[in-house]
């Protein structure tokens, strides 16, 4: 399936002019507050109808200024998790969490609602009413609603801006799960570049209501044009990787790239499964000899490729690692000590407990 | 519409009569219903609103107005059979004070009511639409006073209503119906209006044009019996004729 | 109780019924009709609120003499009933109960109109992104949330019914058994002497009845409210 | 336009005074029971609904009589509003202000009521956080939320009032130029043979009014709600 | 000024009994979603009222069952962000901001409209109603009107989470000088443990209606046993240190440790201000020997002070250096290849930029 959004809308004198298309898999949207990004989910729905446009997911076309279509939201089979949970209130959380069930036709029920409750964690709420739920808990019962419709795409908007890590982290590898088992395509806003890099097929930066940069997440996460979009913080790249086996004693996970070896904290992924590893650039050391006696596990043999600008305080070296592209971001002053410049051959040194298990993401084996 | 011995003489006989007859005419049906075992089902309303509900089809057997103006209009588009229209009752209008002992006063030509009045009200039913008013309004004329009383009349919609004001002293004298007056304590009569000031206060009476009920003509004529007679003059009423039947 | 004569009773049972047929047949209309004037956007919009209040407007006397002349036996929509479902409204208790639904429809229609404006547009956005059409949305997502509303008006227009008479005597007259409604009984005690205490009787009859109907209905609403409470 | 008679235009021009005035003078009343009905949780509750809700169930002439047994000169509260502030209510265009606006009050107070209800508590809550005391958060909260709900009610009270016929004339009579309302002069030439045609042009103007200013309360209620829209 | 906290409350089986005392600064509720944070604000605030308990701040005494003691909620002058923004409807965003200050008395009108909006970002919405702002406007507007009701005492229920990262990091250091120069108390409900590790002062640690734990800041954070709370990823000690001095050409700030000198990318403090930083577990890599020809600017020696569970894939390692602890996380693996164990001496490595600006805070010099 692919996505293709086209449309253009005004507010005021907020304009908003937004295209891309995107590919199976989960496509983030990703800006700052005010940039559009809700305008964009809610044009998807059908709830706005912008003033020209075009929406096709998959062969659908829901909406076309040029050909007159404008598909009724209800006939849209979308999921909808909105920034507010927007739970009915005279609803109990099991009615609400059934909702979607009863319009959705019987061939095309996926979730099943034991499913659902269990991964939300919402088994003791559901004879509740919405009105005597924490803010966290409504998210979550938002989610399990639009879940539970069975819907053809899934539209997100920071659905986990209010939960606390642990519920995040049980939850995302089961958005994974619907990515790559149900292959349920999904528009993914979030302001947490974590949760974006781990999930996102393709990221669509949206900035002042116009695409600043669209693509491949791997791709936009390690062009240092972007960070200033995603704060340096997270910046980093993503190293496609190959699991190769686990050490049971140790409860690590040996990953094959195309510059060597990695350990990392177990994955949950058979021998042989692609993966993908989130590298942030501010975790990596460079060595300008092999160190010896590190706790630091990982030790690559890299190349300098390109030393970005050297105004500030921080320089962010683009290295080649095999055939792949790492970041690193070093200190001015380092690169100054080390002598660091394009071509020199050194070591790229970073621990295994830095990568986390929200950095390493099974890769969607069939892209389309 | 049903026929049929059985259900015929169970039907009741649906009589329209002016709200003002209600003690007396259910009086009379409960003694008719006792001698005759036969029951007659009384709407009160206001002579109009009955009037048009006849004229727009209404199952009433026998209608008893409290003017002769509807009855008239009833006739002239054939919706009562004239033959059998009478005047039935004949009423005074007497003029009323608060108080239990109001001093009697002589109305005659020119009898200064408004000087009596002084700054207060004199209650009367609408004078141009509801026949207590009309007639009040009649005999004024003729007397000579209606101009200068005329600003003091604070109109109701029945005569009932403005017996209310004079009873409660809202108002110190009003006009309404011997029959009304002759109830309360609160109010004195302190005169009778001549009959000769106002055109003759009747309540005719009439089976309708689309009656079908045998029984209608009976009670009709039960009207007008020497039995119902005791209780229309209970109320003060002046009954016209006496069939000699019954 | 043995106070009220047999007659007062079928009166007093005869409001009642009357009042609640009325307040049950009319709510269907009064929940479209409300729901038209809340969300429609069309021609004629303003000429349908203007006749929904009418009844309000107009002495109850020109309301029920109306009705007479549309609903009567010679009437162009009476005669139309009668002839093609042998519905007969005029004199008989069914026209009491039209004219007490006609005069509390403005009533109705406004109580339900403000809940259905008071509703959310954002929950009917989530129940159509979840799959449900409007008519699905309304019935499972507006009609819950208004219920208060809907009791609101249904009592408004019940206790309004109770208490109808000028459109009532106007349409129907004052057939005892029929078309005798307690106002209309308490009208005619009213016009003869020596009647006040057997009006006054049936007033409070009628005002025990009603203030029933209103406590029991605050206390329904009450619980409705509670469930939906905290948004 | 000379269709109507001098008489007939101070008919009109005195309903519309009246009803304005009994709209007007009401509403603070209507707006308080209505905040103390959906908020309030005080003994005597039901009692207060009931005793507004009474004029509805009532019939129209025994309101009016109990409205002189209450307002009239020698009333209990008629006398002392005579004696202590020279107000006198009984014949005179202030009593059947004062009909009218007991009429038409259940229908306000509903109207204003339903639109307390859906009043978001939470922002009341907010606006406490910020410093609000129970009157500040009504003038500056609640009060702006439930606008579209006193201009229903309000607008929903003037046409009840200018409708009002039984009360008015049972409490002030007709006197012309005082306290003959619209609905009095209809009322009296329905009651004479022919009257139907001089009755049916009052009845016109008194509907071009009221709806009118249905109307134009429409269109202000709507510019009201559309500011507070989406919340 | 203290905040001394004791309430119990009961909603249907849900138990909460929370007690607690903070002293001046920034308290920071944490704990998962459902654990009764919301509650315990809404108490403060005056909008639950507990079964029982005593809510005291500063000197003033807002509830105290056995007192009798129920300040209603406008007397007490609080300023609250709610979870959901709560903006008045009916007001332009303007008098949404100003609502507070007309019930401030004059004397305490602390916040001027223009900082607070200029802060914000939102003068361009200034005139809009908030039914036409995006999620993260109206959150914003929420803390402007809370913040301009000079409250003395701020409540704030994760405020930041539908905003943007560069959002967060011009929203925090305006709370850091709230509490260090307006000195106005604050409490804070988060789930981000960087948010909650730069700002608190004191961390309360809430789990299912309990408190789990309390104490300073630095003290919580490095306390493995709250590691399960904060997720591993954010664990990490604070480290006391003075700024030295400002490298003007490197853009590089030296700081004092008890173990030694710290070179970060620059503080924003005139050299002597005390600061905090934070330094994560996972960022730290343990040497034998001294490493040479790193990029890693900060290498202190130091000595292992006892090693976590070693159960899992990784240990935490609790390191002296100087008179402070730190922490550091390495896979078994390393603990077993490199010998690692109590008493030994080895060296701690972490990059200058791995420290970011949010992860140093400056103290608040006054603590009462
Ligand atoms: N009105 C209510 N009726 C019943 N239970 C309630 C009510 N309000 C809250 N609760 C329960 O009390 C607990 C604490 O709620 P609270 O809102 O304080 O949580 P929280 O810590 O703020 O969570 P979150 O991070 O999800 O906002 C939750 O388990 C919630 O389900
Ligand atoms: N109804 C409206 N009227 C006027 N402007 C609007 C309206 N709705 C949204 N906007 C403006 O359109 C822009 C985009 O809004 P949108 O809700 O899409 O932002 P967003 O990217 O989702 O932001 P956030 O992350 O804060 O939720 C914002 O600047 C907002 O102020
Ligand atoms: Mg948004
Ligand atoms: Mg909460």
């Amino acid at each position: 399936m692919t996505l293709d959004v086209a449309l253009e809308h005004r507010f005021g004198n907020f304009e908003i002019a937004i295209s891309f298309a995107a590919p199976h898999g989960i496509t983030a949207l990703f800006g700052r507050s005010g940039a559009g990004k809700t305008t964009v989910i809610n044009a998807i729905a059908g709830l706005v109808k912008p003033r020209s446009g075009r929406i096709v997911a998959d062969a659908a076309t829901l909406f076309d200024t040029s050909r007159g279509i404008d598909l009724p939201t209800h006939a849209r089979r979308i999921g909808y998790v909105f920034q507010e949970s927007r739970l009915f209130p005279h609803l109990s959380v099991r009615q609400n969490l059934l909702y979607g069930r009863w319009f959705a036709p019987r061939a095309v029920r996926q979730q099943r609602l034991d499913d659902v409750v269990d991964l939300l964690d919402v088994a003791r709420l559901l004879d509740r009413q919405p009105g005597e739920l924490s803010g966290g808990e409504k998210q979550r019962v938002a989610i399990g609603r639009a879940l539970l419709a069975s819907p053809r795409l899934l539209l997100m908007d920071e659905p986990l801006a209010s939960l606390d890590e642990a519920r995040k982290s049980e939850i995302l590898p089961y958005l994974e799960r619907l990515r790559d088992e149900v292959r349920l395509p999904i528009v993914y806003v979030s302001h947490s570049i974590s949760e974006v890099a781990r999930l996102a097929t393709t990221i669509v930066a949206i900035s002042d209501g116009r695409v600043a940069r669209v693509g491949p997440t791997a791709e936009v996460m390690s062009d240092p044009d972007t960070f200033p979009l995603m704060g340096r913080q997270e910046a980093g790249a993503i190293l496609p990787a190959k699991v190769l086996r686990h050490d049971l004693h140790d409860g690590l996970t040996e990953l094959v790239t195309s510059g060597g070896r990695l350990l990392t904290p177990r994955v949950e992924a058979p021998p042989g499964t692609d993966v993908r590893v989130r590298i942030r650039a501010r975790d990596v050391i460079l060595a300008l000899a092999e160190p010896q006696g590190l706790s630091a596990l990982n030790i690559l043999p890299v190349t300098i490729r390109k030393l970005g600008s050297q105004d500030g305080v921080v320089v962010d070296v683009a290295i080649t690692c095999g055939t792949d592209d790492l970041l690193v971001r070093v200190t001015r002053r380092s690169v100054e000590r080390l002598g660091l410049a394009a071509g020199k051959s050194c070591f790229a040194v970073f621990k295994s407990v830095a990568v986390a298990r929200r950095d390493i993401s099974t890769v969607d084996a069939k892209p389309d | 519409a049903t026929t049929g011995t059985a259900a015929e003489s169970m039907r009741p006989v649906v009589v329209f009569a002016a709200a003002s007859l209600k003690n007396a005419l259910d009086e009379v049906a409960d003694t008719w219903k006792s001698e005759t075992g036969k029951t007659a089902a009384i709407s009160y309303a206001g002579s109009a609103q009955l009037a048009k509900q006849i004229q727009q089809g209404a199952p009433a057997d026998i209608f008893v107005s409290a003017n002769i103006q509807w009855m008239t209009a009833l006739a002239d588009a054939n919706l009562i059979r004239k033959d059998t229209a009478r005047d039935l009752l004949r009423n005074r209008i007497v003029l009323i004070a608060h108080g239990r002992n109001a001093k009697a006063v002589e109305i005659g030509e020119g009898f200064d009511l408004a000087g009596r009045l002084a700054d207060g009200k004199l209650a009367m039913a609408m004078v141009d639409s509801v026949p207590a008013g009309i007639y009040g309004k009649a005999a004024l004329t003729s007397l000579g006073i209606w101009g200068a009383v005329a600003p003091k009349v604070a109109q109701t919609d029945n005569v009932r209503a403005a017996l209310t004001l004079v009873a409660r002293g809202e108002a110190p004298y009003g006009i309404v119906y011997a029959t009304d007056a002759a109830a309360t304590d609160a109010v004195t009569v302190v005169a009778t209006f001549p009959e000769r000031s106002h055109p003759p206060i009747v309540y005719p009476a009439a089976i309708t044009a689309e009656s079908d009920n045998s029984d209608a003509g009976n009670f009709l004529a039960y009207l007008s019996s020497p039995a119902a007679r005791g209780s229309f003059e209970r109320q003060g009423f002046a009954v016209l004729q006496t069939s000699p039947t019954n | 109780m043995d106070w009220l004569s047999p007659d007062e009773w079928t009166a007093v049972r005869l409001s009642l019924q009357v009042s609640f047929w009325a307040t049950l047949v009319s709510l269907p209309f009064g929940v479209l009709t409300a729901m038209a004037l809340a969300r429609g956007n069309f021609w004629g919009k303003q000429l349908l609120n203007g006749l929904v209040h009418l009844p309000l407007i107009l002495p109850p006397v020109v309301t029920g003499y109306i009705l007479l002349l549309l609903f009567g036996r010679r009437g162009a929509i009476g005669a139309f009933l009668d002839q093609t479902f042998g519905l007969v409204l005029a004199f008989r208790w069914t026209g009491a109960a039209l004219a007490a639904a006609v005069m509390s429809f403005p009533l109705m229609v406004r109580a339900i109109r403000l809940a259905i404006e008071a509703v959310d547009p954002k929950l009917e956005q989530a129940a159509r992104t979840l799959g449900a059409n409007s008519a699905w949305t309304f019935v499972t997502v507006t009609l819950p949330l208004i219920l208060p509303g809907i009791l609101a008006g249904a009592i408004l227009a019940f206790a309004k019914a109770m208490g109808e008479f000028g459109a009532t005597i106007t349409f129907v007259s004052n057939i005892p058994g029929e078309t005798q409604t307690v106002p209309s009984a308490i009208y005619a005690f009213l016009q003869v002497p020596g009647g006040d205490a057997s009006a006054m009787r049936l007033v409070l009859v009628s005002v025990v009845v009603a203030v029933t109907a209103l406590a029991l209905s605050e206390v329904v609403a009450t619980r409705v409210a509670r469930r939906i409470a905290a948004k």
